[in-house]
C-alpha cells in the first residue's frame, strides 16, 4: 500500500502538465475554466482533435490504436493535471470512456482497427443509446427493435437520456434483434451513425430550464451489418460490461469537477460568512471527507487488490451511489450556504449561477445511471447476495 | 377542546379545494409562469370577489370576512396543493402588517381595496427612512413586480410605499410561481405605520403560519400524485409501488406530513386564540413544513425517475416553491434557533 | 377547531389536580417522580387500588363499570395533571388501556361484569401475550396451541416480550385453537390467570443490564372456557382491535413520561454548557417540535373529525413510528448531550443515570409493537392503498 | 502508487483475523467482561508474545517489529471485528507518546516491557503537574485498572506514572470490553517525557487511528452478522433478507463502510508516508468511522428484532464499543469542525 508517485511518475506529471499549461494559455485558452457539459462545443471538438494528435486523448489505451499504454499511477496522474490545468470536460467522454473500452473488450480486430483510432484521434463523438421511456430502471425492458435487412440493421425505436447526442458522430444502441424475446435475452448491441436521415435527436428541458440530454427517435435507421459488437443476442452482456466501465480511471476526472464545486461552495461560505456557521461548518467538513474518500475508493477500485475481506469488485459496486448521494448533497449544502440570494438568477432568461444550478441539476444525478434504489439493490444482492427481487412478468 | 374542523370550517376547506383544483391547473400556472410576474390575475380576481378569499382573516369592518388564521391556512394549503400562482402571500403580508401597525386613516383607507383583490399587497425588509423618505434597495419582494401596495420594513420604520414612488424590478426567480422582486428606492415619498414593530411581529407571524400552509398542502399535493404515479407506474413488471423501498420512502413522507398538518392547524389555532405557545408554535410550523416540503418534493423527483426532472413534468413547481417557502421569511434552522431559546437554553441552568 | 378548554373542564382539572395533590404529598408521596415501569410494584399496586377506589383508575370507561364516562377532554385533562403530579406509570397500563377496551369491545356482558370492575378498581393487574419467538413481527404466525378439556382451555406454548408478566393476574393470550391452520385464521383470545402452575414467567435481560420484559411458558395451563373474547376461531379480529386502542388516551400520559425525558435533556445541556453548541441547540429544537406535535397528533386523533383529505383514521396509523423514532432520536440526543461521562454509571453493578439508560433502553421502541419496518408497511398499504408485500408461505 | 495490501499486509491481515476469530470468542469477551477489568489475560498474552502485535509498530531496537500505522490499522480492524477485550488502543497510545517525546532512556526503559506484553500501557488527559508531582483526577482512562504505566497529559506537562503512584479505580463502563477508570493522583512523583506536545499529538492522532479501524472492523462485523441472520430469518414465510427495506439498509451500511474502509487505510497510509494530508486524513477517519460504527450497530440492533437487544446476543457489545469510540478522543462533531479549519474556513475570504 502506497500513495505517494515514483521519480518516474512525477517526471510523467510534468510533462503532462506542461503540455496542458502550453495549449491551454496558448491556443485552447478561451477553454480553460469551462464546467458546461454542453458549452462551446465546437471549440471543445477542436480541443478532442489536439489531444489526440499529441496523444493524450487515451493515454490508458494500447498505442497500436493511439493510446500510450499509460500505467494506472500514469492515469491517475493526467487526471490529476487535467483537472488542475482548467481544462475542459472531454466532449467524447462516452467514445473515450465507455465505447472504446468497450470495442476493446468485445470487439473483433477489425473493428478496432476500424473504430478505435478515430476515437483516439478526437475525430469521432459518441453517446449512448440505453434507456427507453417505458423502461427507466429496468434497462433490460428494450422495445428498440432491429432486424436485417440486406447488408443492414434497420432500427427502429426510441431512447432517451441520449447526453451529448446533439454533438455526436455515433450512438450506441441496444435494440432487440429476437422478435418475441423478453427482458435481458434476445438484444444486441449495435454501433450506428447519427448523420442519417432515420435519426432524430430532440432536447429535452429540464428543470435548471437547460436542455443536456435528449431523446432520439430510431425511424427505420439503418447500420452496417459489420457494426454489432459481441453476436446477435449478445447484447445484454455488452451492454453490462460497458456499465462497469463507467468506474474506471473516469471517475477520477469527475471528481476534479467535483472539487471546482466543492471549492466554489467554500468560496461562497467564505464570502457571505456563512463559513461561520457551525452548522454550515459541519456540513461542508462531511463534503470534504466525502470527496476525499471518492478519490480513495476510487484508487482502491483501480489498484484491483483486496482493501478488505471481500474484495474491491464488490466494493466498487458502492461507488454511483456514493458520489450520487454525494453530489445531490453537495448541491443542497450549496444552495444553504447562498440563501435566498440563490434562488434569484442574473438574466431575463430563466438560468441561474453555478451554485443553484447545481442544486437544481444534482437531483439527477441519484436517477440517471440506475436510481439510488437501483444501486442499492445491486448492492443487496450482488455483494451482500441477499435474495433477488422477484420480477412481475419474466420471473 | 376538539382539534378538528368545524362543520363551517371543513365546507370551507372543501370549497376552496375544489375552485384551486378547477382553477388552478398546470396550464393556468405554466401560463403564469411565463409572464415573470408569476400571477394568475383571473383566477385572482375570482379568489378574491367571487370567494372572498384575500379578505378571509379580515375584520369585517375592512371589508372582509371576519375569520381567523385556520381558515386562512385552510385557504394557503389548498392554494399550496396547486402550486397557485397567486400574490395571496405577499397580500396577506400587507394586510396583516397594516391591520395590527397601521393607523385607523390607513386601515380605512387601504384594507377594503386590498380585501376585494383590487389591490395587490406586498412586504420587503430593507432599505433606511429619513425624512419620510426612503432611500436604498429592498431584496426579495415576493410577487413584487404586480403589486400594488408595499409595507417597507426599513431601518428607522415601518413605510408604506406605493408602487409608483419607486423603481421595481422583476427578479428571475427559481420559483416562477411566487417570483421576487427588487425595490430601488431614491428617496420615495413613503408613510410611516403607526406601530411599525407590532406591525413586523403580526405580518411574519402570519407569514410564517401560511408558508408553512402553503408548505402543507403542497406537500401533500407531492405524496398524491406520487402514490398516484407509483400504481400505475410498471417497471420490472411489477407496479413500482410494489417495491418496499417505494412503499416506504411514501410512508415516510406520510409520517411527516401528519406531523405538518398538526404543526400547522396547531399554530393557526393558538394565534386565533391567542394562546401562550402561539409563538412557539408559528416557529415550529415554519421550520417543520418547510423540511416537509422539501422532502416530499425531493422524494416526488426522485420516484418519478426521469421524467421527475423535466421541465414538463410538475414535479420542479414544487421543488422550487418548497425551497422558496423554507428560505423566505427564515430558515428551518433560523426558526429552530428561536425555539431553542424559547425553550430556555440560555437561561442559568 | 379549538384548542381551550372550558370553565367547566378548568373546575374538572382543578379537582383532579387537588386530589393526585393530595395523595402524593400525603400517603403515596414517595411514588412521586418515580419513571421506571418495574421499580416499587408493590406500592404501585397500593397506588392502582387507591385510584380505584376514588374512582380515577379507568375516567373514559362507563360507569356502570368503574369509570366516570368522562370526555375527551377530561381525558386529556386527568392525563396532563396525572403526569404534571409526578404521579408514578401505571402499574395496570395494560389493563386499563388495552384489556378494557378490548373486553367493552368484544366481551359478553357476563364477561363485562365480572372482568371490568376488578379491573377499574386495580384489584386485577394485566399483561399481554402476542409475540412469540419465532414469530416477531409476523404476529400471526402463532404456533401456540389451545384445545377445549372439559370446561377449560389447555394451553401450550411460549410468547415473549411479556412486559409486566411478573406483576400481572392476568394475562390475554392469542392461541390456535384450529389444529392445522395458518395466519391469521383459526386463533383465540384467551384470558388466562397467571398464577397457575403450568404458567412459568422468566425475565429477559436487556441491552441495559435490566430484565423488563419477559419470556412466558405456558405449559398445560388452563382458563375457564368462559374466558374467550369473541367467538372461537376469531382471535386475530379481537387482537387487532386490542392493537387500536394502543393510539387512544393513553398516548397523553406516555408523552407525560417523554416530556420529563426532554426536561432532563435539557436541564443535563444547560448544565455541562452543552446548550450553547449550535448543533446541540438544533436538535433540542427539533425534539420540542416533535413533542408538541405527538400531542397535538393525538388530539387530532381522539377529536375523531377530518382535519385533512385523508381523515384522521388513516393519519393516526402514523403515531407509532413517529413516537419511536422521536424517543430514540432522543436517546441519541440524550448521550451526545452528556458526552463520554455519559458512559460511566455510579454503582458497582452494571446500570447508568436516566439518561443513558434511556439511550440504550429507546433502541427497543423502534422494534417492539410493530417494527418501523412494518409500520410504514402498514401506512403504505392500508393509509396510501399500495400493494400488499406478497407472503412467502400461505400468499 | 497502489492502493491495496501488500503481499505482506495482506499475509497480516490473514493471520491476524483468524487469531482473533478464533480466540477472541463471544465466550472470552464475556468472561473479560465481567472482571470490570475488560481484559482477556490470556489473549493478550498470545497477541504480544506469540503474534508480536502489540509491538508491531515499534522500531525494532525498542523490541518491536518496525511496521507502521498501516499494519497497526489492519490488527485494530480485526480485533475490532471481535470485539476483542483488549488494551491494544491503550497501550498504542502510551507507546506512541513515549517514542513520539519520551527521553532516550524514558524509551529504553519501557518501550521493551511494552513491547512484549509484559505492561500495559494507558492514556490520559487531565491533573496538573507542580514541582515534579501530579495532582488531581484524570477521568476516562481506557483500560485503566489493568494498565501498569500512564502517560498523562497534563496542566504543566506530559508526565509518566506507575500505576502504584496513584489510585486508580476501575468505573462501571457502558462499553465493558474497553472499560474507564478514574485516577486520583494526589501529589504522585511522576516524571516528564521531554517533548510533551509532540508526545500528545502522536499519541492522539495514533489513537484516532486506531479507534477508526476499531471501528471499521465492528461495523463491517455487524454488517456480516447481520446479512447472515437476514439469510435466514424467515418472517411472513420468507427470509427477512429478501424484503427490500431491509436489503436496502443493509447496501446502505456496507456503502459507508466501504468509505469508512478508505478513510482508514488512506489514514494510516499517509501517517507512514509523513503525506501533507495526514492530519486530516486522521480526523476524516475518526469522524467517519464512528458514524459508521454507530450506523451499523443501530442497525444490527433494529434488523435483529427483538433478540437484537437482549444481553444475551452480542449486538450490544458492538453498539456500546461504537458509542465509546465516538466519544474516545473526541467526538464526529469535533473532528469534522477541526477539518473545517483545516479547509480554509477561518481564513479571509
Amino acid at each position: 500500500m502506497k500513495l505517494g508517485f515514483s521519480p518516474e511518475e512525477e517526471a510523467f506529471r510534468a510533462e503532462a502538465a506542461a503540455w496542458l499549461q502550453a495549449e491551454l494559455s496558448g491556443p485552447f485558452a478561451d477553454l480553460r475554466g469551462i464546467t458546461s457539459l454542453t458549452a462551446a462545443p465546437d471549440r471543445r471538438r477542436a480541443w478532442e482533435r489536439r489531444l489526440g494528435e499529441a496523444r493524450w486523448g487515451c493515454i490508458g489505451w494500447p498505442e497500436a490504436y493511439g493510446g500510450r499504454d499509460a500505467t494506472l499511477a500514469e492515469q491517475v496522474i493526467f487526471a490529476e493535471e487535467y483537472a488542475r490545468a482548467g481544462a475542459p470536460p472531454r466532449l467524447n467522454h462516452i467514445g473515450v470512456e465507455l465505447a472504446g473500452p468497450t470495442i476493446l473488450a468485445f470487439g473483433s480486430d477489425e473493428q478496432k482497427a476500424r473504430l478505435l483510432p478515430p476515437i483516439a484521434r478526437g475525430e469521432q463523438l459518441w453517446c449512448q443509446g440505453y434507456s427507453e421511456p417505458n423502461a427507466g430502471s429496468d434497462l433490460a425492458n428494450v422495445r428498440t427493435r432491429a432486424w436485417r435487412d440486406g447488408g443492414d440493421w434497420v432500427i427502429e425505436g426510441q431512447k432517451v437520456w441520449t447526453s451529448l447526442a446533439q454533438f455526436s458522430d455515433w450512438i450506441f444502441v441496444v435494440a432487440r434483434t429476437e422478435p418475441g424475446s423478453k427482458g435481458p435475452k434476445g438484444l444486441s448491441f449495435l454501433l450506428v451513425p447519427i448523420d442519417q436521415p432515420g435519426v432524430t435527436v430532440r432536447p429535452i428541458r429540464q428543470i435548471t430550464g437547460d436542455a443536456e440530454f435528449n431523446e432520439t427517435f430510431f425511424d427505420g435507421a439503418r447500420t452496417a451489418a459489420a457494426n454489432i459488437l459481441g453476436e446477435p443476442g449478445q447484447g445484454w452482456q455488452v451492454a453490462m460490461a460497458l456499465l462497469g466501465f463507467e468506474r474506471g480511471v473516469s471517475t477520477l476526472a469527475q471528481q476534479m469537477g467535483f472539487r471546482n464545486e466543492l471549492d466554489a461552495v467554500i468560496r461562497a461560505a467564505k464570502a457571505n460568512g456563512a463559513a461561520r456557521d457551525p452548522l454550515i461548518r459541519q456540513r461542508i467538513a462531511k463534503a470534504e471527507i466525502g470527496l476525499r474518500l471518492m478519490r480513495y475508493g476510487a484508487l482502491r477500485m483501480l489498484s484491483g487488490g483486496t482493501g478488505g475481506a471481500e474484495g474491491n469488485g464488490a466494493a466498487a459496486l458502492t461507488y454511483k451511489i456514493q458520489w450520487a448521494s454525494w453530489r445531490r448533497s453537495l448541491g443542497e449544502l450549496a444552495i444553504d450556504v447562498l440563501g435566498i440570494a440563490g434562488e434569484i438568477g442574473d438574466g431575463a432568461e430563466y438560468g441561474f449561477g453555478e451554485l443553484s444550478t447545481l442544486f437544481l441539476y444534482s437531483r439527477a444525478d441519484t436517477i440517471y445511471g440506475g436510481t439510488n434504489q437501483i444501486q442499492r439493490n445491486i448492492i443487496a444482492e450482488r455483494a451482500l447476495g441477499l435474495p433477488r427481487e422477484p420480477r412481475g412478468d419474466i420471473g | 377542546m376538539r382539534f378538528s374542523f368545524s362543520d363551517e370550517q371543513a365546507m370551507i376547506a372543501e370549497t376552496v379545494r375544489s375552485f384551486f383544483a378547477e382553477q388552478a391547473t398546470s396550464e393556468r400556472t405554466r401560463a403564469a409562469m411565463e409572464t415573470a410576474h408569476g400571477h394568475d390575475a383571473e383566477l385572482w380576481r375570482s379568489a378574491a370577489q367571487e370567494l372572498g378569499l384575500v379578505g378571509l382573516a379580515l375584520p369585517e369592518e375592512h371589508g372582509g370576512s371576519g375569520l381567523g388564521q385556520i381558515e386562512s391556512a385552510i385557504v394557503a394549503e389548498a392554494a399550496g396543493y396547486q402550486v397557485a400562482a397567486l400574490p395571496l402571500l405577499s397580500t396577506a403580508l400587507a394586510v396583516r402588517a397594516l391591520v395590527a401597525g397601521g393607523t385607523a386613516d390607513q386601515r380605512a383607507r387601504w384594507l377594503p381595496k386590498l380585501a376585494s383583490g383590487e389591490l395587490i399587497g406586498s412586504y420587503g425588509e430593507g432599505g433606511r427612512i429619513d425624512g419620510g423618505r426612503l432611500h436604498g434597495r429592498i431584496d426579495h419582494v415576493p410577487h413584487g413586480a404586480v403589486a400594488d401596495l408595499f409595507v417597507i420594513a426599513a431601518e428607522g420604520g415601518v413605510a408604506l410605499l406605493s408602487r409608483d414612488a419607486a423603481v421595481v424590478t422583476p427578479c428571475t426567480s427559481m420559483d416562477q410561481t411566487r417570483p421576487y422582486a427588487r425595490i430601488d428606492a431614491d428617496g420615495a415619498a413613503v408613510e410611516l405605520l403607526a406601530d411599525g414593530r407590532t406591525a413586523i411581529d403580526a405580518a411574519t407571524r402570519v407569514g410564517w403560519i401560511a408558508l408553512a400552509a402553503d408548505a402543507l398542502g403542497g406537500a401533500q399535493a407531492c405524496l398524491d400524485r406520487t402514490v398516484d404515479y407509483a400504481k400505475e407506474r410498471v417497471q420490472f413488471g411489477r407496479a413500482i409501488g410494489s417495491f418496499q423501498a417505494i412503499k416506504h420512502r411514501l410512508a415516510d413522507m406520510m409520517v411527516e406530513i401528519e406531523q405538518t398538518r398538526s404543526a400547522v392547524y396547531w399554530a393557526a389555532c393558538a394565534a386565533d386564540e391567542g394562546a401562550p405557545d402561539a409563538l412557539l408554535a408559528a416557529h415550529a410550523a415554519k421550520a417543520l413544513a418547510a423540511d416537509t416540503y422539501r422532502f416530499c418534493a425531493g422524494n416526488m423527483i426522485q420516484l418519478h425517475g426521469g421524467i421527475g426532472f423535466t421541465w414538463e413534468h410538475d414535479a420542479h413547481l414544487f421543488f422550487k416553491r418548497a425551497q422558496s417557502d423554507a428560505t423566505l421569511l427564515g430558515t428551518p434552522e433560523w426558526h429552530r434557533e428561536r425555539i431553542a431559546a424559547l425553550v430556555g437554553l440560555d437561561e442559568a441552568a
